[in-house]
């Protein structure tokens, strides 16, 4: 676990997870997870479907907040303040504003394709057409739609392709600035082309922005990210430097998975 | 990485949020405001209740000083307003429950047959023009319908049944139950309407017809709203007064055969609520007694169907 | 706002409307005149609120409404404004059926006969053994309460087992449909009902002569003992103000040819006379000591209040 | 698949699909006994009264004579009840199931509220009319006007529209919420934004059945005081002087179409059944005019939202 | 387009599309398309996002008969006897008995696990309790789902992670034994373990079914189809045997596709 930690020339700390445990209510979800999350910096999570990476990731913005039942332990510490984003003294809504996220099934909402992306801003209190207008095209030219929709902003978001609509959730997540952006396999009902401009994107974005990212895609975790987490039934397995962690992992669990069949 | 171990006073000073992530005062405030104001709402049927229940329960309990509750469950007559007076509530209960059940026996199948028609079977046309006209039904004044039972009706049931009295629970319960069918009928609809496409497209694709789909994935994926819809047209039939006044005969009679004439919990609020009789009477008290009965029988229910959908969730 | 405020009795409230609407006419509107129906026990709870100027009723207050008049100190003054001939009638197909007496329909109606008497040969051997349909008001109208008393001597005392309705009109359904349906209700549903049913004379007692109801027989006393009066009683306290003063001269002026009209039986001319007589000197209180009396006639109800 | 195998498959769908259309039948035929009736009602309504109707019966008060009487009273009335209700009934019945969907903590409290919903909407009509007689009329004192009764029915007709919004609301999936959530929306954002408008249709098809139901209402308004007789028209809402003056109309005294029906139902002349049928044929064409933007905004609405 | 056509040894064919053309309303999405799609293989669809490939697969079960103002033109050819399962006369409902589909989206009914996979049983009529379970548990097997949910066949279907989901709808379709089987995607929203074993089922699955597949991975494609077929902006740019699509593609556009930034 560790590893990370011994590795020169460390960046800043976005966000760390302490002794972090998750239940949906009996259901122990999350182990004891302890993780940071580097500033400006792309970590991914991998893990089998079912591991727990949703519900991580999930935790992040406070997501688990709207059900009843649902239980946090320990803390997800938000730097350079260290406020436990978990604390029940922190506003949830504070927390989302400023970190974003992409969801693994797309869910635009039945709005037009313009007012899906525009919502964020609208939640924010923006009122300004030009503003609004300037920033939903940046955003779905960073979501690499924009060429495709621009003639049909007004229509209906649920009418678009599946992989349209997974881009324009990432559309609308983008258009709102955030500093921390989770996206739950942003990529996985794109195309090539489609999927490498979101790495593109993904690259881009570290420049401004901390991202923590699911995926399947062992090639993409490893062309993307800088760090890595595998997670397995609720614990978090190993973390570190992408390169280690596909070249040497250290736990022969991880080892295991990542040269899986699929190498 | 910062490895400071966690310990419990750290985690106590890291839990005072910062500046930026601490809870906006301004927005919250005006959070809590819109709650309460949406919780005053809510509130308003809390209040409701409680005023019926006030109103039903201090009038009742001038009633059972004079009138044992011994009397008012078991006495097999309700003579309240005549000289040789009898209290037995039985009687106008079997006159409630026996009009409501017809008239659930009719509204529940035409109602549920017709929300699972025009959600999944009827051309678009249809189900637009269609909708509103049965909501119409609801809008009739129920004198019309009581009128309806007596001089349509119950001659029409009497060519097929030549003995049924002219006043009977029979028509009374059926057109009641024609009158509930946009409560059933039209929420049940909404509900099933709202039934995400994709549901409906993983079960046509496996081969499957329209009622197939609409029988064994979109009724239980809308089960939430048919049984609310189901709830309120019980309620409205317990509720319901004049059709019952007009056409079932007012005559209180211990019997569960609807071809009986029969008087009903509602029919006799009404008729005493308006009448002759001085207020304040102990003849006047006993419709706050009935309608306590009534509530309780409803809460009854209620409860039980309560029980019975929390107890079906946890089977699922 | 000049309002007078008029509220009660369903029996009544065609006479008061048909006077509250030529009243208004009358005064151009200048005095607005708003009649309610809340049944006479309704009207009188709102009277003793002091809640209306008028009350319509189809009884003599009752001891109970006396008594929370009283509590709220309101004072009011009885005034008699018409007869209403309670009538019994018979599917027109019945041909057996020339007169009752009153023991018959006592036979028919009493507490005793419930669930026994089903059939018209119970009642008199010479009559068919058809079931005895019975239909009547509901059990809290004044019409009910001056029936039973007048046939089985005590307000209140029947049987349970007839069919009974608010509305008369679904009594006269009820008859009309029903060869051995028997009921009654006031004249006036009979009166616009002649082709639908057929009224019996009453024979009120050993040895008396059938008389039919009609305005004359109501008038000269001879039909009993299903006739009676029907009230209005005004608030003294409203009697001084000038609307309503002006309101209660118009109706007794105008009562006789109104009631006529709307198919009740008026009280002689100079009942009215006498009423405004009565109103102008105030005369409180009841004259029938909180009860409903029976076979009042309009002579000795015209002793009656002059008392 | 063989040649076998496939003719066995053709049966199997013929069979499925004779139960569809046998289905499709009885949807029609369920259909047809709901429209049917309407529809005979209203003819029924019409034969018998549209002779009756004409300006006249729009524009005069009600009379003794069925020949001059009309409804004008009586819609005006009813209209300015229904317009109480319906600013009563949808914010506070439409923020109630907001309340309790999006709110509440899901709790036995809210288990309470919810019996006691389902609870009142069995409560009979006139138990409503007592609770607002006490409420209303002499707690709050607001007399027998147009706001008692406009609140009563709005009270009367709260459950449908809980119910009805609380599951138009149930039906939105979850990922919709959680969408507007992640984007850092408030619960009255997320309310505001989404859930509103996407449960609309079902929110409006409460309103609409609630509203139906309250326009025909009878037994609760008479029971606060509706009146029956009433020959003029409450102030014209919002043109007194204002602030003061503009509310005038809410407290006037009023009637309402439903009692004008169920007076003339039980006349005894046959004109004024005439009357009835009439008024009841306007009643239904008001109830279509009140719900009619309402049918017509969830039409658009239904259209448009599709999961 | 016809290379495929020349190719020697070519297997029977199952279906093909004619002149096919589809219309949301007024949106011409597909162009006319001809296809073959031989039997007892798998031929795989690919394309960047939005170019109608979903559109495509939903034509072979008249999934677009469920909306109004869509419109078919052309046909599609179902082999042997040649019907065009896109003729008014062809009643949808067998077609869709003979050809079973997986969605993009994991749509599982609010039903039981076990329900959900026992639909298209119950759809045929099929009553015996023990043939039902057993071919629950095969599919669920096929789906390499049924280590994971055997303890929990009656819980509910929606309270799986995502790609359980998607495991759970390619069990239902197996379920009812089809003769086609139409995968929109199947292996989007599962990690590298289970996209192996969802691969593996369909190689197998090629002895008796003749499969259609959507995927945005190349891989995937090259790795388990016998033929590809390239469709961009509603049209069918390139069909072939996948090796030669792979290796030596006709058009230019294909081969930009295909050897993108990822291949
Ligand atoms: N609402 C819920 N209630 C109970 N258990 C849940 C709920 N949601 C998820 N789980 C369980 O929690 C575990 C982790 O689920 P999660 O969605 O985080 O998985 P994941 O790693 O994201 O998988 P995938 O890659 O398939 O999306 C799974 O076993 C799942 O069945
Ligand atoms: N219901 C609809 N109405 C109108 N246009 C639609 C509809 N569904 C899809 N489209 C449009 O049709 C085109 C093809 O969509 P389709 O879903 O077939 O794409 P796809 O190739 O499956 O893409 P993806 O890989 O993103 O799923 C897209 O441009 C899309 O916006
Ligand atoms: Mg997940
Ligand atoms: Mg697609
Ligand atoms: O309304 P009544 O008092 O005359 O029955």
């Amino acid at each position: 676990m560790n590893d990370a930690a011994n590795h020169e020339s460390l960046p800043g700390l976005k966000a760390e997870a302490r002794n972090l445990n998750f239940f949906y209510d009996k259901f122990h979800a999350l182990k004891n997870i302890n993780m940071p999350v580097y500033e400006k910096k792309v970590t991914a999570l991998i893990g089998p479907s079912g591991c727990g990476k949703s519900t991580y990731l999930r935790c992040f913005n406070r997501m688990h907040d709207l059900y009843p039942g649902n239980r946090y332990e320990g803390a997800i510490e938000f730097h350079p303040d260290r406020t436990n984003l978990l604390s029940p003294k922190v506003d949830p809504i504070e927390v989302r504003m400023r970190i974003s996220m992409v969801f693994q099934k797309p869910n635009p909402f039945p709005k037009s394709i313009f007012e899906n992306v525009a919502y964020g801003l609208r939640v924010r209190g923006e009122r300004t057409r030009s503003v609004i207008e300037d920033k939903v095209e940046m955003a779905l030219r960073g979501a690499a739609l924009w060429d495709e929709v621009k003639d049909r902003l007004k229509e209906q978001g649920a009418n678009l392709s599946g992989g349209q609509q997974q881009r324009l959730c990432i559309a609308r997540a983008l258009a709102s600035d955030p500093e921390l952006m989770l996206f739950d396999e942003p990529t996985s009902a794109l195309d090539p082309i489609a999927t490498a401009s979101i790495e593109e994107l993904v690259s881009e974005l570290k420049e401004k922005v901390t991202v923590l990212i699911v995926t399947h895609n062992m090639q993409q975790a490893a062309r993307i990210s800088d760090f890595t987490a595998y997670m397995y039934l609720g614990e978090m397995v190993e973390f570190g430097v992408t390169d280690q962690i596909f070249i040497k992992p250290q736990k022969k669990q991880t080892e295991d998975y990542i040269t899986g069949r699929f190498g | 990485m910062s490895s400071i171990p966690l310990t419990a006073d750290n985690l106590d000073s890291m839990s005072s949020p910062s500046d930026r992530l601490k809870v906006d005062h301004f927005r919250h405030l005006k959070e809590r405001v819109i709650e309460s104001i949406m919780f005053l709402a809510a509130f308003v049927s809390v209040v409701t209740t409680l005023g019926i229940v006030y109103i039903l329960v201090s009038e009742s309990t001038v009633f059972f000083r004079q009138v044992p509750l011994s009397d008012f469950l078991f006495d097999r007559q309700w003579t309240p307003l005549f000289d040789d007076a009898h209290y037995g509530i039985m009687v106008l209960l079997s006159g409630t429950i026996t009009s409501s059940v017809v008239a659930l026996l009719v509204a529940i199948p035409l109602g549920t047959i017709i929300a699972i028609y025009l959600s999944e079977f009827a051309p678009f046309v249809v189900r637009e023009v269609a909708k509103p006209f049965l909501e119409l039904l609801g809008g009739v004044p129920t004198i019309i319908y009581g009128y309806f039972a007596l001089v349509f009706l119950t001659p029409l049931l009497q060519k097929i049944y030549p003995d049924l009295p002219g006043f009977n629970l029979l028509s009374a319960g059926i057109v009641m139950g024609i009158m509930i069918i946009p409560y059933v009928a039209s929420l049940s609809e909404d509900a099933m309407k709202a039934v995400p496409m994709a549901l409906r497209e993983g079960s046509y694709a496996m081969g499957a017809t329209r009622l197939q789909t609409s029988l064994r994935v979109v009724m239980p994926a809308a089960t939430s709203g048919i049984a609310s819809a189901y709830i309120l047209g019980i309620s409205r039939a317990v509720g319901e007064t004049m059709i019952l006044a007009v056409a079932a005969g007012m005559q209180p009679n211990l019997t569960f055969n609807p071809t009986e004439p029969g008087a009903t919990i509602t029919s006799y609020i009404v008729q005493v609520a308006l009448g002759d009789l001085p207020h304040g009477s102990i003849g006047y008290q006993t419709i706050f007694a009935a309608g306590l009965t009534l509530m309780l029988m409803t809460l009854a229910f209620n409860l039980l169907g309560y029980y019975m959908r929390k107890k079906f969730r946890e089977a699922y | 706002d000049t309002l007078v405020k008029v509220d009660g009795s369903s029996t009544v409230y065609p006479i008061t409307e048909a006077v509250a609407e030529e009243f208004q006419k009358a005064k151009k509107n200048a005095i607005k005149v708003t009649v309610g129906i809340s049944g006479t026990g309704g009207g009188f709870k709102k009277f003793c609120r002091g809640e209306t100027d008028i009350s319509n009723a189809s009884r003599p207050i009752l001891k109970k409404e006396i008594d929370d008049c009283k509590a709220a100190g309101i004072e009011y003054l009885e005034l008699p404004v018409a007869y209403d001939a309670l009538t019994v009638v018979i599917n027109p197909k019945n041909d057996w059926i020339k007169a009752l007496t009153v023991a018959e329909l006592k036979a028919m109606w009493e507490p005793g006969a419930q669930g026994k008497v089903t059939s018209w040969k119970q009642v008199n051997a010479a009559w068919p053994d058809r079931p005895l349909k019975l239909f009547g008001p509901g059990a809290d109208s004044g019409t009910f309460d001056y029936f039973t008393e007048a046939v089985n001597g005590k307000s209140k005392s029947s049987r349970g087992d007839f069919t009974a309705s608010e509305d008369d009109n679904v009594l006269v359904q009820g008859v009309a449909r029903d060869v051995g349906g028997l009921g009654f209700f006031g004249f006036a549903y009979y009166e616009e009902n002649r082709d639908k049913l057929k009224s019996v004379p009453i024979i009120a007692a050993e040895g008396k002569p059938a008389v039919s109801p009609s305005i004359k027989t109501v008038i000269d006393g001879t039909y009993q003992p299903l006739a009676r009066p029907i009230f209005i009683y005004v608030n003294a306290k409203s009697a001084d103000k000038p609307e309503v003063k002006e309101f209660v001269e118009f109706y007794m002026k105008n009562a006789e040819a109104l009631t006529k009209e709307v198919k009740y039986v008026p009280l002689p001319s100079k009942a009215y006379t006498y009423n405004v007589d009565h109103f102008n000197k105030r005369l409180k209180g009841t004259k029938f000591g909180g009860e409903n009396k029976v076979g009042t006639t309009i002579e000795e109800l015209m002793k009656l209040e002059a008392k | 698949m063989n040649q076998q195998e496939l003719q066995a498959l053709r049966t199997l769908i013929a069979a499925h699909k004779r139960k569809d259309f046998l289905f499709g039948i009885l949807g029609i035929f369920a259909l047809m006994i709901g429209v049917l009736t309407f529809l005979s009602l209203f003819a029924n309504m019409a034969i018998e009264g549209l002779g009756r109707i004409d300006a006249d019966f729009l524009t005069s008060f009600p009379s003794r004579r069925a020949a001059n009487a009309g409804i004008l009273s009586a819609w005006v009335g009813s209209t300015l009840v229904m317009l109480v209700t319906a600013f009563a009934a949808v914010p506070i019945g439409v923020a109630s199931g907001i309340y309790l969907e999006e709110y509440a903590p899901k709790n036995w409290m809210t288990d309470i509220i919810e019996i006691n919903i389902s609870n009142l909407a069995g409560v009979p009509s006139i138990i409503y009319g007592l609770l607002a007689l006490g409420l209303f009329v002499y707690t709050f004192g607001l007399g027998q006007s147009i706001l008692s009764a406009g609140l009563t029915l709005a009270l009367l007709i709260l459950p449908v529209v809980i119910v009805a919004t609380r599951e138009a609301i149930r039906s939105i999936p979850q990922i919709i919420r959680e969408g507007a959530y992640a984007c850092g929306a408030t619960t009255w954002q997320v309310v505001r934004d989404h859930i509103v408008p996407y449960s609309s249709a079902g929110i409006l098809t409460g309103i609409i059945i609630g509203m139906a139901r309250a326009i025909g209402e009878t037994a609760p308004i008479i029971t606060i005081g509706a009146l029956t007789f009433i020959a003029f028209l409450p102030p014209a809402p919002f043109a007194g002087d204002p602030p003061a003056g503009m509310f005038d109309w809410l407290f006037a005294p009023f009637t309402v179409m439903p009692i004008q029906m169920f007076n003339w139902t039980s006349r005894p002349e046959a004109a004024f059944a005439t009357n009835a049928a009439a008024a009841g044929f306007i009643l239904v064409l008001m109830t279509l005019a009140m719900n009619g933007l309402a049918i017509w905004l969830r039409y658009r609405l239904r259209k448009n939202i599709n999961w």
